[in-house]
């Protein structure tokens, strides 16, 4: 028989910890796939975050650094441009990325960081139990918006990678979704052209994917998928929001 | 040849010739001639200089370039220091082998710009979260500055420990006649459990925490003997005068050189005293403390703050003598003339010269 | 230079742009050159600007303990701040040089020495106010010569660095203070 | 057509999701349980199966593989 599907090298026989459902594992399996398919595991520093994904260096095939709280980004600065051969990529949450790290984020941006973000978006803090995240909905009810998020006292969600797509340093940025077979295989896509971006040592590359948190959300599985589809998706940007140019304004 | 150089520029310069080839940090006064003469000389010397985003993302960058096995180093002063506190934490936990400047500043609070010493329970006594001591060391002279500069990295890289160097905003801004000898450093581990990248070899991971509590026991045990280890080999002190004193001050940095000047005055006068001078503060030096223990009628703590390492001090001497006390704070120095008379009148009885 | 013990302590004090910094350097370099211990000490941050700024240096014969100037035996100060602040630190029997180009008769003292010196006239005479701070130098080297001469000169023009036109105009204006003090 | 999603029961954790999308229908949640209590995914039809790997790409917990036959072996 001719296998279609088979587990990737890129990640390690080690079962996930994650809840039923929840889309992380999709997510390090994309990129698993894409560090054996671009020849890059023996070449790569990952680093985890804190949050869900802060046992994720157990996942990943490749070498990894597990930062504090929302400083991913900063240590991966020290990696790459301590080892500028490397391909270095960070993997964080919604909290981590746009919250406690958004400076660290941002000026990462700015200078133009040889590395790649990927930054799953699932709009609650799942490892701490539910509460709000800066990315939680307006009306979204969560452990410490048990009302509701009220954008009179809570403020508004941030939509970072639209906030990235102004800063210069940041060469390509993507949000994408992983709630069907088709969104799973655009977020490839996308998260390989961040891959090359870096490899081609053109700048910082971030990739957004919206994400779900059944266990949070309060939702079985699938219909975390939809409350995604309906409720997250029409908040947030979508698509290939910045991509390279060469000379003459032309999409690379 | 002897050059006069700023202790901040000297320090800088030791690091490079330590080969140190990657600096991360913040500008803040009085330490920011490091980051500028690292800002000047890295290219020159095929390195990296990065001007972080602040102190937070400075000690994290240095995480990562640590954590891939390279030689790093920030400096910064008090403010500053106190941003870092939580990644020296992770730092110690990942093993993370780097040096760390602080060029101690007024505080608390933004504090002024004069040189202090309040910095030491910060220090010594670890300012972030858990159990975790860096060694410490306190130069107290220019030279000194680049003999333990060089040294510090490979006490950080024997140890996978955090090295911090304390120094006052003097000694940091002062210039003195230095030399760079040759440095013949230590036999050291190739470092088989950096996360660079894991070709032809099972993948690392580098990570500071623990899933259980008993790993987390473990784990706080294992680096409990690591720290026993370096209390137990790394202790340093210098003694001035001590062979026949009577009294001894405890001083370090710009403090005990005040003080030294106040031995002599004292001597002239013919009152027998020393000084006991703690170059790793931590480990603080009780071995040579506890030896003169028998001999010593009194001691003396002399420090730029309220009082600090005098509490360390008072455990060694466990109250087999008095210990007296005298300091500035806020970023004023006490003239040699003060340590005399704050010594006639605390161990001599107010005695008046 | 006398084999005896002996440590001079000086305090160099004026407002931003005059140039005391620089001068107390050159004595501490040609100190060290002389084969003496040095220190040079900034007063930095926000002191540098405005009001005072200063160093402190000390030439020693032997090791130096504390670096710090409370109490200098000489003072050079350039503008009438620096006046007020420093002159009741200066030990008895010490000197205080001060520039009275724009510093006004003040309350002063007997118990050391004042000399008065109109270094901005001085410099301006040469053509560059800007070397006042020289001209000084050059008063305080003719009257108590801290390092032999050759060494001070020699210093004064290293530091002047790949600039040779700056190089001469300090050392005219060296000169023009040794001279002003030779007449005093 | 004798294609087959392989599971992993021991990864499986029932979530569901590759029933959800699965456009034949040929996956159901069994009867059996594995060793951490999932009752896990099975193939109820196997003729049916196209081998589009949709189970497999939204699976997130690496528990299945799919193949394909090959025409004449």
């Amino acid at each position: 028989m001719k296998p279609i599907f088979t587990k990737t090298k890129g990640l390690t026989d080690r079962p996930f910890h994650y809840c039923p459902g929840c889309t992380h594992g999709i997510i390090h399996r994309l990129i698993g796939e894409l560090l054996e398919e671009m020849n890059l595991i023996e070449k790569t520093i990952g680093v985890a975050p804190v949050g869900c994904s802060g046992f994720c260096e157990n996942y990943f095939a490749c070498d990894m650094i597990g930062a504090a709280h929302g400083r991913a980004v900063a240590v991966a600065t020290g990696a790459k441009r301590a080892r500028p051969d490397r391909f270095v990529f960070t993997y964080q949450g919604d909290g981590d990325g746009a919250s406690i790290g958004l400076a660290e984020t941002i000026s990462a941006a700015a200078r133009g960081e040889r590395i790649t973000s990927i930054f799953v978006n699932n709009a609650i803090y799942g490892m701490t139990g539910g509460q709000m995240a800066p990315t939680s909905l307006i009306g979204q009810k969560t452990s410490t918006s048990p009302y509701g998020r009220d954008a009179e006292t809570m403020g508004f969600p941030l939509d970072l990678p639209k906030i990235l797509t102004q800063v210069e340093g940041a060469v390509y940025v993507a949000s994408v979704s992983v709630d069907s077979p088709q969104g799973i295989k655009e977020a490839k896509k996308a998260l390989r052209r961040a891959f090359q971006v870096q490899l081609d040592g053109l700048g910082y590359s971030f990739v957004s994917i919206l994400s779900t948190c059944p266990t949070n959300w309060g939702v079985n599985p699938v219909e975390a998928l939809e409350w995604l589809q309906t409720k997250m998706k029409p908040h947030f940007a979508l698509g290939e929001l910045k991509v390279p140019t060469i000379e003459g304004g032309d999409a690379v | 040849m002897a050059l006069l150089m700023k202790g901040n520029e000297a320090i800088a310069e030791a690091a490079i010739q330590a080969g140190c080839r990657l600096f991360y940090g913040y500008p803040i006064t009085p330490s920011t001639e490091i980051p500028e003469y690292m800002a000047k000389k890295m290219k020159a010397v095929g390195g990296t200089y990065l001007q972080a985003e602040s102190e937070v993302a400075a000690i994290y960058m240095v995480y990562g370039a640590g954590a891939v096995g390279e030689r790093v180093m920030t400096g910064t002063s008090s403010p500053g220091f106190s941003l870092m506190q939580e990644g020296l934490s992770f730092l110690f936990a990942a093993e993370i082998p780097c040096v760390i400047v602080d060029v101690m500043r007024g505080g608390p609070g933004l504090g002024g710009l004069g040189p202090t010493q309040a910095d030491y329970f910060q220090l010594t006594k670890g300012g972030g979260h858990g159990d975790y001591h860096a060694i410490v060391l306190a130069p107290s002279s220019v030279q000194e500055m680049v003999d333990l500069t060089k040294e510090s990295f490979d006490l950080a890289d024997c140890y996978r420990n955090l090295v911090i160097i304390a120094v006052d905003g003097i000694l940091g801004q002062m210039m003195e006649p230095v030399e760079f000898p040759p440095f013949k450093g230590r036999k050291l581990e190739p470092k088989d459990w950096a996360a660079s990248g894991a070709e032809g070899r099972p993948k690392n991971n580098v990570i500071s925490y623990y899933l259980t509590p008993e790993l987390g026991e473990s784990e706080n045990i294992r680096w409990g003997d690591k720290m026993s280890m370096m209390k137990e080999a790394e202790q340093r002190f210098v003694e001035y005068e001590m062979e026949d004193a009577d009294y001894a001050f405890v001083a370090f940095g710009t403090s005990a050189r005040i003080t030294e000047t106040a031995i002599d005055i004292l001597r002239e006068e013919g009152i027998k005293v020393g000084l006991f001078r703690p170059v790793t503060l931590w480990p603080f030096p009780e071995k040579g403390l506890t030896a003169r223990l028998d001999q010593i009628k009194g001691w003396m703590s002399i420090e730029l703050s309220a009082g600090q390492m005098i509490e360390d001090l008072k455990l060694v001497v466990n109250g087999k003598a008095p210990v007296g006390f005298h300091g500035r704070m806020g970023g004023m120095t006490p003239e040699p003339e003060d340590v005399v008379t704050a010594f006639k009148e605390q161990l001599l009885g107010g005695v008046q010269g | 230079m006398s084999t005896a013990r002996t440590i001079t302590k000086y305090k160099f004090a004026g407002f931003g742009g005059q140039g005391v910094l620089f001068i107390g350097k050159v004595l501490a370099q040609a100190g060290m050159l002389a084969k003496q211990q040095v220190t040079w000490i900034p007063a930095y941050g926000p002191e540098m600007r405005g009001g005072t700024a200063n160093c402190s240096v000390i030439i020693s014969s032997k090791k130096i303990g504390s670096p710090t100037v409370g109490k200098p035996n000489v003072a050079i100060v350039m503008n009438e701040a620096s006046y007020l602040k420093f002159i009741d630190t200066v030990v008895p029997g010490g000197t205080l040089y001060v520039n009275s180009s724009l510093i006004p008769e003040l309350p002063g003292r007997v118990d050391i020495r004042i000399v008065r010196v109109p270094v901005n006239e001085i410099a301006h005479e040469m053509g560059d106010e800007k070397v006042a701070n020289i001209v000084m130098l050059g008063v305080m080297q003719a009257m108590i010569p801290a390092v032999p001469d050759d060494i001070l000169e020699k210093v004064l023009l290293q530091l002047a660095g790949k600039k040779p036109a700056l190089a001469e105009q300090n050392m005219r204006a060296l000169k023009a203070g040794k001279e002003y003090a030779m007449n005093l | 057509m004798n294609n087959l999603v392989k599971i992993n029961s021991e990864r499986c954790k029932s979530c569901g999701l590759c029933i959800h999308v699965c456009p034949k229908d040929v996956l159901t949640i069994g009867e059996i349980a594995n060793s951490k209590g999932y009752y896990t995914v099975e193939m109820k039809d196997q003729t049916m199966c196209i081998a589009c790997a949709f189970c497999a790409l939204i699976c997130p917990d690496l528990a299945l593989e799919v193949y394909r036959e090959e025409k004449g072996k």
